[in-house]
């Protein structure tokens, strides 16, 4: 049990530090604290995330714990989390959106693609090329597998007609991974099949879906008679559950990842500002109590991912703790950013940046907290995978998981 | 004993909802946000023609005398409709305001114009994020009958004729002054809001002229706050009641993995404690609401009690609606998000929920003496 | 809306407290708060509960809300809470453990029950008789209708062989309630009778269960070959799943008019007595917050059992709301004791009365709690009640609902 | 960074769990509460025999010197036994005092009889219900090198040969004293407790000798507490993980509705809530172990974060273990309540809460300065 960096950990971090310093300000923590949820204005911000990305890559930290084959610098998990926190220290761009889905993307094509597939991959560890993920459906959310899209076997194409949602990075994206349904003779999880889609195709379109915020940073994507050469399939046909399912777990552990102690430390400073009773709120019971249980989320869910780089360090495959931490962090902030309005009194509601604590982040938080609560498997069906694949109880009755799809529902 | 809503009330609560359900479903709510539009001046017009405004208003003000418990009743159908309206601002903080004053000739001349909607009123109070009940250190200033400072938030500043606005005088006592927002000396910057359709501003007072309408602030202002918080409880729980139901509705529809998804417990059990919730609350709001009429003197516990459980109620009502209705309850379209901000709305507009748990322990610790 | 006694209440108020006056000292809610909880020794204190029950029954305050052609006083619900708010001003015996059951078999009686059954009813509501439910067994708490008790006609008998678990009162008790399979080959709810049980007949074996705090006032009964004439039918064959949740429900309700408000006092003073960061622990806001949070779920209940009382002295059907009192209330004590034991610091943990603060009440009374969750239906199972049949939620997948009872299992 | 037990360490927790399992069963500990025997005077035999006592002391001292990971593995383990022993009073407390006290003499003296289990010790610090960390409140007081007061509870105080006390001396400074629980002037009593098997007494000094450890008291408590902590969080987590392994074992044999409850996600959302509340302590917990075994200046924060999170994961644990065991786990026989009593007894050890609430934030507001 060791917290500090080793000699070789504290090199690599002392060389990240100092490129980072060459190129980019610190970050005043003390006003600087939004974790860059899918609140922003998405479209407008990605240019400045993609240069940011192109720099990292170019100078060896853009794709960590990628081999040296596929562009990536062959370095560990922990080197990159090592990377992330000395990052979070100065001002750029936040890039985790579209690289989890990137980077996603490649692990899925180190693991499943054909060589032409894998030569997409150093590209898209740089950010030139933008992927999108095209699994959601209005009627297959939680029950992904419940999708609908069909794709059908028409000479050496597949062709494609049907509808995802939520689809982020759509409208700049060059590629796109789907799954689709290529039997429905078969059970819902059996008659899956996985792609990667030139979005550049024929019979795409897209449309920008309006969140609660205001701002669009979804999509919906439609598939018209969409033609995807047969050579884009990932995998076998039949087999798109297993590597959807892979895929999925990747973009849950990359939600848990985000560094909050900015957001507690942000908070800290609001209950210095405000007051209680006629004291500075810090100094109220409530609050004191209210931080500590929110830091203790925090460390709990940072100390568990740690856990898990070390197992991965040592080469041992890691438990399936930080199946916790997204539902964690997610109600965290959302949680967090409710109290920071309660500490705002009548203020709490006022979202001019010019008039509200901290120019509005944590009113913009607290929206965009809804958003990850939903994202990458909800609070229930996350539950639902601790209680059945890590504490082993029975699973759910599952009407419909072995009839064969197109009896569901009949 | 007798807890529940007579004969009469409930009729004006029927009559209530179906004009709210023909004049102000959730399209126009949402319409109206998308305009940025302060309020629904068709609806208030037809709101002040029914009468609504004038509830517990006394007649001899122009009003029409049914008392606050009937005032409750339109509450929570205001809040159920998620009506854009300035009722809570013009009725339950102005013309509240003006009867705790006890200026007659003030009320003579404004209450009439209030019960008819010709007028709108406010209350400005807060100071930034200075609790509301903190009045000694409120930094707005009477001198002269001419009033300064700045007051943030004021709720539908933009829109309302005039403000009873708490400052000090110069004796360093709390008054309660009318100002014109028309006149001089009055600049009005409207703030963008969580909920558009309770909107704020942002209110510099430079040397405005100001009428005081009653010197001592100190005693009224905390009972206006309870008295008012009994009112928004009522719009609370008419909020949380309507997500409620929006939740299980969808849940009744929604499909995944072959069944309706409030046939899991997940959903199902998180419906019942947003049910839970909102009972408590209430129940809770019904005591406050026959202290409010009675003027008794548990109006303090009650009323913060109510308050706390309102609030409660309807963050977690808004927020697990939008859970209940997965990706769908975070867009535009869909109504969950209504909810969300008018919950966080009304939240903030008496002071936020620590205020409020010490007035309830301090009534507690009154009635359990050592 | 009018929280005041009208004429007629306040008359009925002064004639209770001055009959209670007469016959008791008042209580000092300052220091005696517990709410009775089944922690004591319930054998040892039964006497006493007894006498006291008669003595209010020859008062006419014993069964206020029942007619007066079956004994009771021909008044209100209303009038039986004033009562209850009115007794608790003094220092008399809890008698509602017994109460709750002998009040619901005499409602019960008087609904179904023969001429015969229904002469019992006076001297059950003076608690000359004392009865007790034999509605659980071990493998039928929350489906209670899972029940495997069997009850066979053999002439104009049934005989009943099987094990009841839970009976509280079993000890003393003169009668039973029994609900009993008649019929196999129906679907579980289908086939049960509802009996009354002469406890004094052959073939009843009573064991006391030791519960969690080391007091015994629970049993399980074992029927063998115990001989129920036909004339003890209570309803008809068959019909036993409708007469028994008639009969629960009235415990939940009963559960939920628990009077919590002295032991808020009692926190409230004890927080007085003890320090947080060098202050009287009443000043923190964490405190603050929690007693507050405890005294609106307290308030809410009581306010929503009002509500019930008003639509019945109204004739009209009370709301469902009142559900929500049984698990309400007992996560509240769980959590308010919790809380108590917290307020103590290391002293939390000790249990002689004569070194822990108010004699060791908030200790026992948390463990009580954790009895409270559990009798009258888990929360678990009432969120089901509230879920389903108050918001019309559909139901649970139920794969034996239908199913024979002998096929269940198989 | 290596954030988990070294392959050494978990041999030690692997043979730790055989010996426990073989030697102190369910039964065992129940059979103990139901003698009201205050410890295990065979397995205590047994685990001294095997050098766990001596695991964190000092090889100068008769220890082991593996270091405190070590001893928190082991921690974990007698956690997870419910074992009926005085590990926490004489090693994480006593011992501990002793080292923090830089007195040699009686280092030498006392810690090789502790590692070897030959004498038992403890900490006697608590009066009534004043917070432990409130040091400039203590009554008892030493004069003239005989100390005289009320401790109570004192941790296994029945059964420890001697006590480090914390009393103020002449000067009113707060020192460490050591005193000999069989000599002169003290008067034992046995308190009832809600955990038998965590014994407490009530100890009347009356004018027993005293010698001086340190008199540095305000500096050592806080640390002496935060130390212990981190250990006592391991002994909760491992009791905690043992009631959600029992949870889990009867959600999936215990059948209702024709189903196993375990299925029913009001159950395994609950399970699930456990687990997490679990991780997360277990997290921060590894964390103040490696501050503890390396001083670190990060002790304060993370051993009061590992204390919060260790007593809520427990308490929870415990109680909703209960729950999911239905009526049987309200029964003597069940094992259930022997969590419900321990997850209480080692959240009352060291001070409740809200002390170490406090104690957190005041690190976070280092951390974060304004």
């Amino acid at each position: 049990m060791d917290f500090n960096d080793t000699p070789e950990e504290a090199a690599f971090r002392a060389e990240a530090r100092t490129w980072l310093s060459s190129v980019a300000a610190p970050r005043d923590t003390r006003t600087s604290f939004a974790i860059g949820q899918e609140t922003g204005e998405f479209e407008a911000e990605f240019p400045a995330q993609r240069v940011w990305q192109q720099k990292k890559y170019d100078a060896g930290f853009g794709a960590i714990y990628f081999p040296q084959d596929v562009g990536g610098r062959g370095g560990t998990s922990l080197q990159n989390m090592t990377f992330m926190q000395e990052e979070a220290r100065f001002d750029v761009p936040v890039t985790a959106h579209f690289m989890i889905v990137n980077r996603g993307c490649c692990s899925l094509l180190m693991k499943h693609g054909t060589p032409e597939q894998k030569a997409l991959i150093p590209a898209t560890l740089r950010s030139d090329l933008i992927w999108c993920q095209l699994f959601s459906e209005p009627a297959a959310g939680s029950d992904l597998a419940g999708l609908r899209t069909r794709a059908e076997k028409d000479g050496d194409d597949w062709v494609v007609n049907g509808q995802k949602i939520w689809t982020s990075n759509a409208q700049m994206a060059d590629w796109g991974v789907l799954i689709a349904r290529t039997d429905s003779n078969v059970p819902k999880h059996k008659g899956l099949t996985f792609f990667i889609v030139d979005m550049k195709s024929a019979g795409i379109e897209r449309r920008p879906i309006k969140q609660l915020t205001g701002a669009s940073n979804f999509n919906e994507v439609f598939f018209n008679d969409l033609r995807i050469p047969d050579a884009h399939r990932v995998g076998a046909v039949g087999e798109g559950w297993r590597v959807a399912v892979a895929f999925l777990s990747g973009e849950r552990t990359n939600i848990a990842i985000k560094e909050l102690m900015p957001l507690i430390g942000g908070i800290v400073n609001l209950a210095r500002q405000t007051e209680i009773n006629g004291r500075p709120a810090i100094e109220d019971g409530e609050v004191r109590a209210r931080i500590a249980s929110f830091y203790i989320r925090e460390a709990g869910v940072r100390f568990t991912v740690q856990r898990m780089l070390t197992a991965l360090s040592r080469g041992e495959t890691p438990g399936p703790e930080i199946t916790i931490g997204k539902y964690t962090l997610a109600n965290l902030v959302q949680e967090m950013t409710a109290f920071a309005l309660d500490l705002q009194h009548a203020a709490g509601a006022v979202m001019s940046p010019a008039f509200a604590p901290f120019d509005a982040v944590f009113q913009s938080e607290w929206f965009g907290s809804v958003i990850d609560r939903l994202g990458g498997g909800t609070d229930e069906v996350l539950k639902n995978v601790v209680g059945e694949r890590i504490l082993g109880l029975p699973e759910d009755i599952r009407v419909d998981k072995t009839m064969p799809f197109n009896q569901v529902g009949k | 004993m007798d807890f529940d809503f007579s004969d009469e009330q409930k009729t004006i609560r029927d009559e209530a909802r179906k004009l709210l359900s023909a004049r102000c479903d959730r399209h126009r709510v949402r319409k109206l946000l998308e305009d940025k539009a302060p309020y629904d001046k068709e609806l208030w017009a037809t709101v002040a023609e029914n009468g609504w405004l004038g509830t517990a208003i006394a007649e001899d003000f122009g009003g029409l005398g049914l008392g606050h418990v009937s005032l409750c009743v339109i509450a929570e159908e205001l809040g159920r409709a998620l009506a854009p309206l300035p009722v809570s601002s013009s009725l339950y903080l102005a013309a509240e305001a003006l009867v705790l004053s006890g200026d007659t000739t003030m009320q003579q001349e404004l209450l009439p114009a209030l019960a008819s909607g010709q007028l709108i009123g406010t209350l400005a109070l807060s100071e930034a994020m200075l609790p509301q009940h903190a009045l000694s250190r409120l930094k707005t200033r009477v001198v002269g009958g001419q009033l300064s400072g700045i007051k943030l938030p004021v709720p539908h500043g933009q829109i309302a004729d005039f403000a009873v606005v708490v400052a000090h005088n110069e004796n360093g006592g709390v008054g309660l002054y009318h100002v014109d927002l028309r006149g001089p000396g009055v600049e009005t910057q409207p703030l963008q809001t969580i909920d558009a359709a309770q909107p704020q501003a942002r209110i510099v007072f430079r040397d405005a002229p100001a009428r005081l309408l009653s010197a001592d602030g100190e005693r009224i202002v905390p009972k206006l706050l309870d008295r008012a918080s009994v009112l928004i409880a009522f719009e609370q729980i008419g909020g949380a009641t309507a997500a409620l139901e929006s939740a299980c509705e969808y849940a009744k529809i929604r499909k995944a993995f072959g069944r309706q998804i409030g046939s899991f417990q997940a959903i199902k059990h998180k419906l019942a404690d947003m049910y839970t919730k909102i009972e408590i609350a209430r129940s809770n709001a019904f005591y406050a609401a026959w202290a409010l009429e009675a003027d008794a003197p548990e109006l303090a516990l009650a009323a913060a009690a109510a308050r706390l459980a309102a609030t409660e109620a309807f963050e977690f009502a808004a927020k697990e609606t939008i859970q209940v209705h997965g990706g769908i309850g975070a867009t535009w379209e869909a109504d969950p998000h209504l909810f969300y901000r008018r919950a966080r709305a009304l939240g903030s507009l008496l002071d936020s929920t620590p205020v409020w748990r010490d007035r309830l322990v301090e009534e507690l610790e009154r009635q359990f003496a050592a």
